[in-house]
């Protein structure tokens, strides 16, 4: 596969664009070529989130596609806007803290891979770093991005927060190994 | 039965369309409950027509159980006035943000206050463009931080904070009636509308609201702004009495 | 027609003087409501609101004197609170 | 409404007066307009006479106003109208692009004058990009060219029904010379001629209340996803090609065995007809095409007209503008287009007479295919489109 | 002025952070721009950038006012530019027309977005009517349909020594998506590189007091007579063709023997090449034409390849636009002319390569004259205009 | 060899472009008087830079031996707002009837007065639309006939007489300088237009001004206009008093 | 001669729209076909003033026209101005109560008509009725129009004066004569 | 370059205590000074001005005070006034 693409779709506040955001640029500093292209529409809060991630060997040149390797999925809403994304080809990774309604699910996906995130980050971790566990479990399908990038594109979207509250730093990377682990795992 | 209770929207609050749009803490729906509630005291159900600008406004573009129009950035008054020429027996109200109001729209402002057009203009004044994500408004604060004026707006550069009601009230008719009210104090508020509507004149109601996700504010810091910083620049209270008595209920 | 409105879901909760209806779908978490009760008895909840942040809920200050500035201030008319009716009206009329 | 005109009559008008009688006539109840040279006289003898026959008049901050207030008139239900021309034109298509993208009746006489930005207050066809185009859209209206004060009289008339009965913003495309020049028109009752003005209905403020008696109207142009503004766009361009077909309109004369069909549109096609049957009867084969409607533009009446020709010969008071028009009409056929610009000045029949004069003779030394000599038949066509 | 950047380096960056770079690199002294998505970003970093470079910045009240503080920052002899997009780009036409009018060097950054009217925010190709024949003239300005990030850099540079070379207003027009994506760009300085971002020199206020050391400058865009807006227009129009010449720019693959021509421009063109080159590698002779500038079209290069053609495709995010200048560009030659058009969408590779595999077969089936299994050439061509 | 009679014009006055294209009788050139004068006293004639309208304004688009700009309707101010952006050593000088201040560029005026943009604003209050013929103009006063008020300005169909100067003090910077004077009284003018071109600030200088054309007046009957008529609804006088102290000469 | 094509021009307040207006609305009301266009610029007074008439028993089309039968001019700038219009076969009407440069007049035009209005309307009649007297010669030298229909359209345009000084009527008509006559006699 | 100025036909009256200096081709018979002159001794003059209307001239009323209102008010500069030089200073000087 030349170039990876994914989808990922969420509500408003669920740090969608972030995940992509990191993704990309974890992707650009792994020397990879990438592009990432959020939607945007009318509504800052309130509508469903959708971000176009796109990496690769080879120059990406058209930032929209229309079957994704890999779709995202965090909410209900966010299920039905990108299933027009999903084939055979696909692995569809969603939010499965609370019930899903699985006739929502896709049932052409090639891999159907639920990740408990919500549940596993306050749990474990924190609830705020749910969407990193997320962006493991991106990392660890795709697995293309080289740790040390992903660890830098981190630093440069986050590093902000991190130098308020280190802690965080670890926290971070806790769960992007636990959202890695569940590509392998689940 | 027993009735299950049911959310206390103002009757003419649409609930097909509810949760409605607006972020979690916008001040937007406040001035559209305290908006909902004139009408219903009012039961002018049949009489208002609801115009929103281009800016968060055009989230309530199916939000009441109202005809309603959502029209051009800054135009809003200009529609209505063209309605209400020809359908004297309507009530239009013109729902706008202050950068369509006070900036991009103001001629029709201005102008719409001068030639005394009965139409009742409502303009939430958030201090900033919130809709296409947080940029100065002609009523951002001093020192304000925006996307636009990323190091706090600076007054030798980019001016004072523009003052609406006042310059409306400075142009507009005697009869018409121009007062401030603040999402901070919503029974105020209501008042005013129901002025603002009953007067056959044109009327301008400011409303002061919180827009905390543009300016990243947590609820106390949203309240904080709302109710403190905005004032002292833009003061509260009626500026211009209309025709009417006050009519309180 | 207005048969045909759409229930909103609701959580009634007593606390003081109040009886307390949230409506999580309502509710999105703003923290408006919080911040204005006189007696903080408002706090978040374990329950989801409609973005899938937490609702809020009575209960964690002093008890709820049924004042309804949080029903004023909700953005999304997710709280509705009524009044604990006054069991012994006559008792309560003779103590102003 | 009891009928502005009683009886058919002949008037000796200026072009600006003749809309204002057509707009009273149509049933218009309300003008918007903001002063801008050549269109004055119609907000002038609007003002005038309004209050005669109860109808009202508003002279607005600017033309975005005046556009927007015209959108809420159409949207209390009434015929309504405005007229600029120029610099305000730009700005009116703000206006005209919500029109566009909410369907709304809105009519707009256009009195074309030199371009670009303030220019001259004369006379121009400059305006037809704007006209056809303007707006960040696709250009989906209606718009009559019109070539003479009858033609004035009658389009405004039509306007309003057109507008009513398709939902589409529409344009009565004129100039600084229609609308300053005096000359004879035949005044009358569209009723008894059978020419619809249309059926007005609120949009808004409908009997009933809203919510309880009825569903409310939720009217809006903005939408949140791609998706939904495609399918808007597709609707609306299956329904305008539908509607240009029932509306499509040109006028023509001898384009069988025609060697050059001169196109032109507006008044200039007046002069073009008349220099095209001089050189006829000088045994030219010289046929003429107007557009009538500009946008739809009468692509197959064209192609049909000009596919029997040896060569087109677009003629106007613009650097191309209406000659992009015919070029793209005429795709997929080797028929050579060439062009007379004039942009900002009239056109007289003598000039394009010499110039058909010129390339005949050009064409002729150079060897030229079909004879220049066949001689004219004696009948000219004249067609009107339905 | 330094560099703004001295070494050349890679950077991974949105469209409109590119254009901001840009515009700092091309030594633009002031930007002067109202609120909208999606060109928003543009505004914001230049904001939080300009400070640091001694450049300046200024929020107007609308997009009228944006514009015309551009040409007088332009009048004052410096670099200046704006951005706006949807209907902002309507309102800027007033502002544009005038500096078509008196030729003055303003630079536009166009987001397309969808439209009509407000529509929605996001993206389209539905502005190139506007942003090559808005305004109520003729269209004599420079647009460069950009696609991609690397383009957006270079075009941007490239807009601000054209405008001033030449004199003419300059869009570089974008879309809401090129806006908005993130990618790898490569940042250099222009000086560097030899591309020549223009010499600003003041049309106003130069040294020496006015009547007494030199004569004074009177700047005006309103003729009196026809004869004079003429004589102006068609100075215009000469001086336009002939800089055509010199700066229409084009980029094509594979034209000679190509059954089918797949013509695109801006970002659908990416999507249009990597579908022409997908078919070629199967073997289907499909060429591909980009057009780089849209005003003044390259059109000689369109005849050139689509001449060699069975046919050509036109792929855009509009209803017909682009279209209708590729049809008026080929017009004279038979080669049929067919559409692929989704206003308001993101076209991809994938979508294209669909359509063309249709149309193919069905020609294919219905007898088509020139194989479409013509191996393509192993090496394709790509040419870019001076 | 003794020096023939030169006429007195302002030696700013351009001699070859005289006579000037206005009408007879036409207040423009009296407010031009004015202005010529104190740019003379000034000596700023490399310094201002003079901004027309379109309006009968244009007709000066070569009147002056100044670097001169004609624009467009309305659009004078952000012109010269750009233009003083980037070239502060400039004085520029925007020229604009009252349609073009305070009707179609109002927007413009009362946005660069809040911003407090460093431009000398010059308008003439003719109460008419001279230039398109004679049509209403937001300064028209109530009862007057024009082309389309051809029954007399009506207040309750067309509102009353905008007061341009007295809307800009109502949001100007308070460092601002707004004055409203006449052709009827040139010396007060042009110590008006001294203090104006003077400020640092923003600065509005309102003329009353004669039109007879459109007006249909006789030269009695002119002046009894602007002498006796016009006050009446347009006070003269200083409105704001800008930062430095009155310079007469 | 089917159409008469009839260029005047003149300084601002000289009255060559009046003049044009009265000659086409007489035409009209001759039962003839008639146009008139002024032309019009950004100067209301101050500019040249140019009117076309034309005239004539075919439907006339198309307001304006290279060359025209007949020219009038009333000031030195108008016959610079109309030059353009004169051919062999136009009347080229001056007025010629001052000194007109004789280098300005157009050497082609079949027929020079001087007529020194202004002296004869001040000696004779008044000031004002000058360029009715033009008018006079113009209608002498087309010679297709109704005397009543003349006085008709005289009637439609200044009546209201005439209501106010009745003595004015007798005077325009006079006027009216006098220029005929000297389209004859000249 | 001030030397390239074109010269305005002048034509000169003395009138009272003015000089009164009237450039024909400037003058557009406005009346604006008629109507301001304190004594009225402008008033339509024989000679035509720029547009072929009359100019104007002193001597109409009673003698010019040389107070310069005409010259101040004339919109296109078509008036200039001089004082006639006192004859005998002295004597002038001391009758005040
Ligand atoms: C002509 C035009 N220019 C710009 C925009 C972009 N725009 C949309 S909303 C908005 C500002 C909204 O601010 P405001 O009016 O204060 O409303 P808010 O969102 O703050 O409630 C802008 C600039 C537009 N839609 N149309
Ligand atoms: C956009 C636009 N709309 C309208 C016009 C027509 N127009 C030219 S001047 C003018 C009004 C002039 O009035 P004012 O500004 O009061 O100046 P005045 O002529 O009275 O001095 C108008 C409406 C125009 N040129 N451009
Ligand atoms: S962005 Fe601000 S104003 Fe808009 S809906 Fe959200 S909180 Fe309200
Ligand atoms: S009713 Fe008053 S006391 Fe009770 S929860 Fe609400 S705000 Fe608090
Ligand atoms: S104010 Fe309303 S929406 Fe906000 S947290 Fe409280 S209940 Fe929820
Ligand atoms: S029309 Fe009026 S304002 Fe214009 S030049 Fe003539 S008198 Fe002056
Ligand atoms: S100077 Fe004074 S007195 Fe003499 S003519 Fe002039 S206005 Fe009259
Ligand atoms: S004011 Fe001047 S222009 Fe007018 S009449 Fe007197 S001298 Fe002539
Ligand atoms: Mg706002
Ligand atoms: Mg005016």
């Amino acid at each position: 596969m030349s170039i990876a693409r994914i989808v990922l779709g969420g509500e408003g506040g669920q740090g969608v664009q972030t995940i992509a955001e990191i993704l990309a640029e974890a992707a650009y500093r792994s020397g990879l070529e990438a592009l990432y292209i959020p939607n945007f529409g009318v509504e800052q809060r309130g509508g469903v989130s959708l971000a176009f991630v796109q990496l690769g060997d080879e120059v990406v040149a058209v930032p929209k596609f229309r079957r994704a390797q890999v779709v995202v999925a965090l909410s209900d809403r966010a299920i039905q806007r990108t299933a027009d994304y999903v084939t055979r080809e696909t692995t569809f990774i969603y939010e499965a803290s609370a019930a899903v309604d699985p006739s929502f699910l896709p049932r052409e996906a090639g891999r159907l891979l639920p990740v408990p995130a919500v549940k596993l980050a306050t749990e474990h971790l924190h609830p705020r770093v749910f969407n990193v566990l997320i962006l493991g479990t991106v990392v660890g399908v795709v697995d293309m991005v080289e740790e040390t990038a992903l660890k830098a594109a981190l630093e440069g979207l986050l590093g902000h927060k991190f130098a308020l509250k280190p802690e965080l730093r670890e926290l971070n990377y806790r769960a992007l190994g636990e959202g890695r682990e569940l590509a392998l795992t689940a | 039965m027993k009735l299950q209770p049911e959310p206390q929207m103002p009757r003419v609050w649409r609930r097909e369309s509810k949760p409605h749009r607006f972020c979690p803490g916008c001040g937007h729906p406040l001035a559209l409950k305290a908006l909902g509630e004139a009408v219903d005291d009012l039961d002018w159900q049949d009489r208002v027509v609801f115009g929103c600008d281009i800016g968060c406004s055009l989230l309530a573009w199916d939000f009441f159980d109202l005809d309603t129009v959502q029209t051009h950035h800054g135009r809003t008054l200009p529609v209505l006035v063209g309605l209400k020429r020809v359908r004297p027996e309507l009530v239009p109200i013109a729902y706008m943000g202050d950068g369509g109001a006070y900036a991009i729209g103001v001629q029709h402002l201005v102008s719409a206050a001068a030639r005394d057009e009965p139409v009742c203009s409502l303009v939430v004044n958030n201090a900033v463009y919130a809709m296409t994500g947080g940029q100065m408004a002609p009523t951002t604060l001093p020192g304000q931080k925006t996307e636009t004026t990323p190091y706090g707006r600076d007054p030798a550069l980019s001016g004072h904070p523009l003052k609406g009601a006042e310059m409306v009230a400075a142009v507009a008719a005697p009869e018409a009636y121009v007062a401030r009210g603040s999402v901070a104090n919503l029974r105020q508020l209501k008042r005013y509308l129901l002025r603002a509507l009953q007067n056959p004149h044109f009327s301008l109601v400011e409303v002061l609201a919180s827009c905390p996700t543009n300016w990243r504010t947590n609820a106390a810091e949203t309240w904080e702004w709302v109710e403190k910083e905005m004032p002292r620049y833009f003061p509260l209270g009626e500026l211009k009495g209309g025709v009417r008595e006050e009519e309180r209920r | 027609m207005p048969e045909k409105q759409p229930r909103f879901l609701v959580r009634t909760y007593r606390d003081g003087k109040g009886i307390f209806h949230l409506f999580p779908s309502l509710c999105k978490g703003c923290g408006l409501c919080i911040e204005k009760c006189p007696v903080d008895t408002i706090g978040w909840s374990r329950e989801l609101g409609f973005l899938g942040t937490p609702a809020v809920e009575p209960g964690h200050g002093k008890p709820c004197i049924a004042c309804k500035l949080c029903e004023l201030v909700c953005p999304d008319c997710a709280i509705y609170i009524e009044k604990v009716p006054v069991a012994h009206p006559t008792q309560a009329a003779s103590s102003p | 409404m009891t009928a502005v005109i009683e009886r058919e009559r002949r008037a000796f008008l200026t072009g600006n007066e003749v809309v204002a009688w057509a707009a009273l006539a149509a049933g218009a109840e309300v003008m918007f307009g903001y002063p801008i040279t050549p269109q004055n006289e119609i907000m002038h003898y609007w003002a005038r006479l309004a209050p005669r026959y109860g109808r009202k008049f508003l002279q607005t901050e600017d033309e975005l106003s005046a556009g927007y207030a015209t959108i809420g008139a159409v949207l209390g239900g009434v015929k309504a109208f405005t007229a600029t021309a120029g610099p305000g034109h730009v700005l009116m298509q703000e206006a005209l692009a919500m029109a566009e993208m909410m369907r709304l009746p809105v009519v707009a006489i256009i009195t074309q004058r030199g371009g670009p930005s303030t220019a001259t207050v004369i006379y121009s066809q400059q305006e037809v990009n704007l006209a056809c185009f303007g707006g960040n859209g696709e250009g989906f209206r209606l718009v009559y060219s019109v070539a003479g004060l009858q033609d004035l009289y009658e389009y405004t008339l039509k306007a309003f029904g057109m507008a009513w009965r398709y939902r589409l913003p529409t344009i009565v495309l004129g100039d600084g010379y229609q609308a300053k020049m005096r000359g004879p028109v035949k005044l009358f009752d569209p009723a008894r001629q059978g020419i619809d003005t249309g059926m007005a209905a609120p949009f808004l403020g409908a009997a009933g209340t809203p919510g309880r008696e009825r569903p409310p109207v939720h009217l809006r142009n903005t939408y949140n996803l791609e998706e939904e503004l495609l399918a808007v766009v597709e609707e609306q361009a299956r329904s305008f090609e539908q509607v240009a077909e029932q509306v499509a309109e040109y006028e023509e004369e001898k384009r069988e065995g025609a060697a050059i069909l001169l196109v032109a549109h507006g008044i200039v096609a007046r002069a073009a007809q008349l220099a095209a049957g001089r050189l006829r009867r000088r045994g030219k084969a010289v046929g003429f095409f107007r557009p009538v409607t500009l946008r739809p533009f009468p692509e197959t009446a064209l192609r049909r007209a000009a596919f029997e020709a040896e060569m087109v010969l677009v003629a106007e008071s613009a650097w191309g503008q209406l000659e992009r028009l015919v070029r793209a009409s005429l795709s997929g056929s080797e028929v050579p287009v060439q062009a007379y610009r004039r942009p900002g000045m009239g056109i007289t029949p003598e000039e394009l007479e010499e110039e058909l004069e010129k390339i005949l003779a050009a064409r002729k030394s150079s060897g030229w295919s079909r004879g220049d000599e066949v001689a004219a038949r004696a009948a000219d066509a004249t067609g009107l489109a339905p």
